[in-house]
């Protein structure tokens, strides 16, 4: 290996079915390296969710390994939380909790998970809030904010725990158009900070301008990997041009 | 998952823990019955009551006060057991009747344009559902219908007496001082009746009202926009298009009011949870009888269920 | 072996102690140390008959089967107050009895063989403190004169006893057709009664006497004369403890034996003094545990019967002043006069 | 919601009544026929309450129907009892007041809005009046007066200094109330250096209320359990809970409560059954449990997979994401089913007194049974009624109250 970073994630082989019968992951392998932003798309049905939801063991699967941070996802309940703790994730509809509001959003987790001080993960939460600009809503419920807010608020509520990965489940599709920008200017930053991000979206511009590579998946399988510039202009596969074809 | 770097152990692996919660959960269940159970039945032994149903066709020796089947003190328990179903069943089906009437009726007066029908509407509901119903029940035969009059003095109307002894219809006779008829209904059967209608009914009516608010308020405005009175834009547009909301609703009321009606025994009432608690007074077999019951009024709800079920699929299927 | 003097000593304590409990030396009893153990005895009553078990507005409980109760605490424990009254119905009166949450139960209970045997409720029972019968109270403005004229009409009955069973037989003997209004309660059955929905109430003579005095018009109603049962009434322990059985039975005797005797709760004090000055007076001064080893022998203080008299009075005292001319029941000695009067109420001697 | 129509247009009181009384002529004649009808129960009911009813039936036996046969040289304790719980109500109350909720700055609170005014009307009409309507002793109405007063002062004072308690103390102020219900048990059944007064001699209204609070406060945390239960993926937790929440749902409680008292003997060994009091308490717990099981499971439904998602990959263990994230949601959905069930709960009390228990209901038939108040039926299931009508009615008010307090889409944005 000749890269310079070290692996943040390992995935090889991993195959899962579901209870139904059906075949979700047929083999897929991907390594992610330290600091490297890596943009999955595909056809919905592709399996790209599910196989991003394998990383912080939302989803499980009967074959083939990850590894995250050199923590192996096996059956053991203790390592499974210890990735979870390594791991943010963002999902489409946000998944904010309504009850809390914007700042014991933030705090929740570090507060029962880290068992960190609470005065000093409110302050950090702030910074956070601050940092992808909406501090002056920290005392609203989530339920009174746009969506690109909400959006923001999810992107810093994992960010406060300190992950060393960020997972984003479509974070933009869910949003009106014209807050999609905020959600990826925010992103965009967090990606120039060196953070090791995992992202499955449908856009295109993001894809181009901050992914290093970009890995198209069809039918639970990988069928190419390749840098941006080289994916959109110069596709290898004949699934892939079809693909860039119908996303237009 | 196949490569691993080792087995972790099983009290934090993801796929033995669950069945190991199960497993403690189902052993300690299964202990608490166990103990009931060996207890139970060497209490029984010690007793001499285990388990039997031979005395269910020794006579009965004691009488009913009413019964549609026909029944006198030296037919076997089971015939007894089976008529307080029947009055029980008679109960029921006359209530369940009842309350969707008046519950609807109810419900449907809380959207009149008459303020002062909207209003009794809302304090009839509030009024009767903060009640206890055995209270209601209590109060309605003791203080209703026991002060009705009796032998001549009994309200008379062609084919119809009304006397403290019950409802008369078809020619009734005072024959020896007691009334007489074809058909008759006993004041404590009107009691009970009433007192579940009337309980019931709030119930409904507080179903009945959710499922005509379900209803956008632009189908009333189309309704009227077309020409059609309010009385007939209800039944012909309104209502059919919230039952699908009322149905599942009234389910579970109609199963309440049919296991209110064991509060018979509050109102002199021969139900079936009265001659049961008469039986196990004369057998003693404590176990048998309420095993009787519980299942008796198990069926009776899961035969509302169903039906309710049944028109719930073709209320549902309507709207396609 | 040293070990097995570290067992044997918590053993030896234990007989010791058990060897010490109780006045009666011998006698043994665990009901009986039980109830002196926490210093309570818990009666089992009915609670809503006047006459017998009834709680008055200030909250206490008097009645026959109330005085049986205070007369048991009294020769056990020293003093009538010590008693806790357990309502219980009649479905679950030997049951509470059986599983020891009362230990004596003083609730109007007929005594019969299934109830008595030990193959049926295995009840120990002391002696009859009331002779009753179910009996048929009717207004009298209805003109029936006997059981026959109910014929065709509705009958109120209390559920839950005996009487619907008798009425039952009693009605089919008769060949008449009837209606039977059963309720839960005693108050149901008479509202519903008094309020005309039956022609006639059946239950024991005592009850319906008793409940006829709180009527509006007692005297519109009359009882027929037709007796469906014989209903002693007694008071019941446990057959599983034969020495607190004979305590109880022998409490009962001790109070009809005073009337026999002429001793009330006004002379007792004056027959105490003259029997401790008379030796002459031999059987007096057994009754009153003055010579002789009588209470003891039964587990209980020498003078239980000075201590059950002071407390409530002899039997007739009881009665009068209960169920008899002194209450609102007004009713007749009858069977229930002493056996010297032509009555049914005998005591064994004292001996 | 509907836009309040512009004021100038809201129709005065007499437009108003013809409006809403004679819209159409239909509607004139059922506001005629109804009025007629209102006007004629009115009446009979003023008649019968003035000149046929006696109301010496309630007075007389006032005590017995508030506390039953509790002996006499012991009451102090619920007089005891009573203060302690006006004393808690009245801070409770002005501290609900003068704390605005976390996380918002509305306006200041003010110290009396005009809700608490009416309150507190109420509760001084009440006092005066109910001594002297059921002829208490002057010592006893002097009592009354002086919880009702303490009551109103600790409304004030809480209300008046709320704010200035420091946070830690107003956060163990809710407290108090799990500390008054464990004293007021010791309190009501002795122990501790007091006489022991046994189950059997709590009667009247404290049985009800005792009885209904219990009953409350321990099927809850069971409902709720049994609900996660039911929605669990682990097959046998699923199927066990469905089938006792279906069992119980299929039983009519005056069969499961015969159960308890006639039955529960033969499956515990001599001895070992609770008191039947107790008995009937814990029949009403596992009973109202299965169908506040039901409640819950509704609210667990509208929760979102997603929020149990997002909690578990923030790392939190099972447990926590339950009691931190799902069920607070699950609650606020369960909230109006849920108080629904529990005034079931206390109207369901009554039938104790089918099993002999002297609750409230009981109460009144040995009270009805005793010949010096024969026939004086309507009086006293009249007060009952109300009675019931006021406590059902209060808790579905403070359901509601909740409900509009918890509702995050109702905090008011700076």
């Amino acid at each position: 290996m000749t890269t310079p970073a070290a692996v943040m994630i390992e995935a090889r082989g991993v195959e899962k079915w579901y209870p139904n019968g059906f075949h979700a992951l047929r083999g897929v392998d991907l390594t992610v390296h330290q600091g490297e932003v890596v943009v999955i798309m595909g056809p919905s049905g592709s399996g790209k969710s599910t196989f991003l939801r394998t990383f912080n063991a939302l989803e499980d699967f009967q074959q083939g390994s990850i590894e995250v941070d050199g923590i192996p996802l096996s059956d053991d309940l203790r390592q499974i939380d210890a990735v979870r703790r390594e791991v943010g994730m963002v999902f489409q509809q946000f998944n904010l909790f309504p009850h809390l509001s914007v700042l014991d959003n933030l705090t929740l987790a570090p507060v029962l998970v880290r068992k960190l001080p609470k005065q000093a993960v409110q302050r950090r939460a702030l910074e956070l809030l601050d940092r992808v600009g909406i501090a002056e809503q920290a005392h609203k419920y989530p339920g009174q904010l746009s969506g690109g807010q909400q959006q923001r608020v999810a992107i810093a509520r994992s960010l406060c725990m300190e992950p060393r990965v960020m997972l984003f489940d479509e974070p933009t599709s869910a949003l009106d158009p014209e807050m999609v920008q905020e959600v990826l200017e925010v992103m965009q930053g967090l990606a120039q900070d060196g953070m090791t991000m995992v992202v499955v979206t449908h856009e295109v511009r993001f894809a181009r301008q901050v992914a290093h590579r970009v890995v198209l998946m069809d039918g639970g399988m990988v069928v190419e990997i390749a840098p941006p510039e080289q994916f959109f202009s110069n596709p290898q596969h004949e699934r892939s041009k079809q693909f860039l074809r119908q996303i237009g | 998952m196949t490569s691993r770097s080792a087995a972790p152990p099983w009290w934090r692996n993801r796929r033995y823990l669950p069945w190991l919660v199960q497993g403690v959960v189902a052993l300690a269940v299964g202990v608490v019955v166990a103990f009931l159970l060996s207890n139970l039945l060497l209490n029984l032994t010690a007793r001499g009551l285990l388990l039997s149903w031979s005395w269910l066709g020794q006579p009965a020796g004691f009488d009913l006060a009413e019964s549609i089947l026909p029944f006198d003190a030296s037919l076997p328990y089971w015939r007894a057991l089976l008529a307080g179903l029947v009055n029980t069943l008679r109960v029921v089906i006359a209530g369940l009747v009842g309350a969707t009437v008046l519950g609807t009726l109810i419900g449907t007066a809380s959207f009149s344009s008459n303020g002062l029908l909207r209003g009794l509407a809302r304090v009839y509901v509030e009024v009767i559902r903060n009640i206890p119903l055995l209270l209601q029940l209590i109060f309605w035969y003791f203080v209703v219908f026991l002060a009705l009059p009796n032998g001549t003095d009994a309200i008379q109307l062609p084919g119809l007496v009304l006397a403290k002894s019950g409802l008369f219809l078809g020619d009734p006779q005072l024959v020896n001082g007691v009334w007489q008829a074809p058909l008759r209904f006993s004041v404590e059967f009107g009691a009970l009746l009433t007192g579940l209608v009337v309980y019931t009914a709030a119930f409904n009516a507080e179903v009945v009202r959710g499922g005509i608010a379900s209803v956008p308020k632009g189908q009333w405005e189309a309704a009227s926009s077309l020409g059609f009175a309010p009385l007939v834009t209800l039944r012909r547009i309104v209502l059919p298009q919230a039952l699908r909301v009322i149905v599942p609703g009234l389910n579970s009321q109609y199963i309440s009011l049919a296991k209110n009606s064991s509060l018979a025994v509050a109102c002199g009432f021969t139900d079936l949870y009265s001659v049961s608690e008469t039986t196990l007074n004369q057998t003693g077999r404590a176990v048998e009888v309420m095993l009787i019951l519980l299942g008796s009024y198990l069926v009776i709800d899961l035969v509302i269920s169903a039906l309710m079920n049944g028109l719930n699929g073709l209320v549902q299927l309507k709207e396609r | 072996m040293p070990p097995r003097f570290t067992f044997a000593i918590p053993l030896i304590a234990a007989l010791a102690l058990v060897g010490c409990a109780g006045d009666g030396g011998g006698i043994q009893s665990q009901k009986m140390a039980a109830i002196k153990g926490r210093g309570i005895l818990n009666c089992g009553v009915d609670g809503r008959l006047p006459g017998f078990s009834f709680v008055g507005a200030d909250g206490r409980y008097s009645g026959l089967d109330v005085d049986i109760c205070k007369a048991t605490a009294a020769a056990l424990l020293g003093d009538p107050a010590k008693v806790t009254y357990r309502d219980l119905s009649s479905t679950e009166r030997f049951a509470a009895l059986g599983s020891g949450e009362v230990d004596l139960l003083s609730r109007n209970t007929t005594m019969t063989l299934s109830r008595d045997a030990p193959g049926g409720n295995a009840l120990a029972f002391a002696p009859t403190t009331f002779f009753d019968g179910q009996a048929v109270l009717v207004p009298v403005s209805s003109g029936i004169k006997s059981l026959k004229d109910v014929a065709g009409k509705p009958i109120c009955v209390e559920t839950g006893t005996a009487t619907e069973l008798n009425l039952a037989d009693r009605m089919r003997v008769l060949n008449a057709a009837y209606t039977p209004l059963k309720f839960q309660s005693g108050d149901q059955t008479y509202a519903a009664y008094l309020q005309g929905r039956c022609v006639a109430v059946t239950s024991d003579r005592s009850q319906l006497a008793a409940k006829r005095t709180g009527f509006p018009k007692p005297s519109e109603h009359i009882l027929l004369a037709d007796v469906l049962s014989k209903e002693p009434l007694n008071p019941a322990t446990i057959n599983a403890d034969p020495a607190w059985a004979d305590a109880v039975r022998w409490v009962v005797y001790s109070l009809i034996q005073a009337e026999e005797m002429g001793i009330t709760a006004a002379n007792i004090d004056a027959k105490l003094v003259e029997a401790k000055a008379n030796k002459n007076l031999a059987q007096l001064r057994r009754f009153l545990g003055v010579e002789g080893d009588l209470g003891k022998q039964l587990g209980l203080p020498a003078d239980f019967v000075v201590k059950t008299v002071k407390a409530v009075g002899n039997y007739g005292e009881v009665f009068e002043r209960n169920v008899g001319q002194g209450s609102p029941l007004k009713l007749e000695r009858g069977v229930n006069q002493q056996w010297l009067k032509g009555g049914l109420m005998y005591s064994p001697p004292f001996l | 919601m509907a836009p309040a129509p512009p004021a100038t247009l809201r129709p005065g009181p007499w437009q108003w009544l013809r409006r809403e009384l004679f819209g159409s002529r239909l509607d004139g004649l059922i506001s005629i026929a109804l009025l007629g009808f209102l006007l004629a129960a009115a009446l009979g009911l003023a008649k019968w309450a003035i000149f046929q009813a006696q109301w010496t039936v309630i007075s007389a036996n006032s005590t017995l129907f508030a506390v039953g046969r509790y002996p006499l040289e012991q009451q102090w304790r619920l007089w005891l009892l009573t203060t302690l719980l006006a004393l808690a109500t009245g801070l409770s109350w002005g501290l609900l007041r003068a704390l605005p909720r976390s996380g918002s700055s509305g306006p200041p609170p003010i110290l009396w809005p005009r809700n608490d005014r009416w309150a507190a009307a109420i509760l001084v009409l009440l006092a005066l009046w109910r001594p002297l309507a059921l002829q208490l002793t002057l010592a006893i109405q002097l009592r009354w007066w002086a919880i009702t007063a303490l009551l109103l002062l600790a409304r004030w004072a809480a209300g008046r200094w709320g704010q200035a308690l420091p946070p830690l103390v107003r956060r163990l102020i809710p407290l108090i109330w799990p500390l008054l219900y464990l004293v007021g048990m010791v309190l009501i059944s002795g122990g501790l250096g007091l006489v022991q007064v046994a189950p059997s001699d709590w009667g009247g209204l404290l049985l009800t209320l005792l009885m209904a609070t219990f009953a409350i406060l321990l099927c809850f945390p069971l409902g709720v359990l049994l609900a996660l239960g039911r929605r669990s993926t682990l097959p046998l937790l699923r199927w066990g809970s469905l089938l006792y929440i279906e069992f119980i749902r299929g039983a009519p409680l005056i069969t499961l409560l015969f159960l308890g008292q006639n039955i529960l003997g033969f499956l515990l060994p001599g001895g070992l059954a609770p008191d039947r009091v107790w008995r009937a308490a814990w029949v009403l717990t596992f009973f109202a449990a299965a169908y506040v099981a039901e409640a819950v499971r509704s609210g667990l439904a509208a929760v979102p997979a997603g929020q149990l998602e997002a909690a578990r990959s923030l790392g939190l263990s099972m447990p926590f994401a339950l009691i931190h994230v799902v069920l607070p949601q699950a609650m606020r959905v369960a909230l109006p089913a849920t108080v629904g069930q529990f005034i079931t709960l206390l109207q369901d009390t009554t039938l104790l007194s089918l099993i002999g228990l002297l609750d409230l209901l009981g109460t009144a038939r040995t009270v009805m049974a005793n010949p010096a108040f024969l026939g004086r039926n309507a009086e006293v299931y009249l007060v009952l009624a109300v009675l019931f009508w006021c406590c059902c009615a209060a808790l579905g008010l403070g359901s509601r109250a909740l409900e509009t307090r918890l509702n995050p889409n109702l905090a008011p944005s700076r």
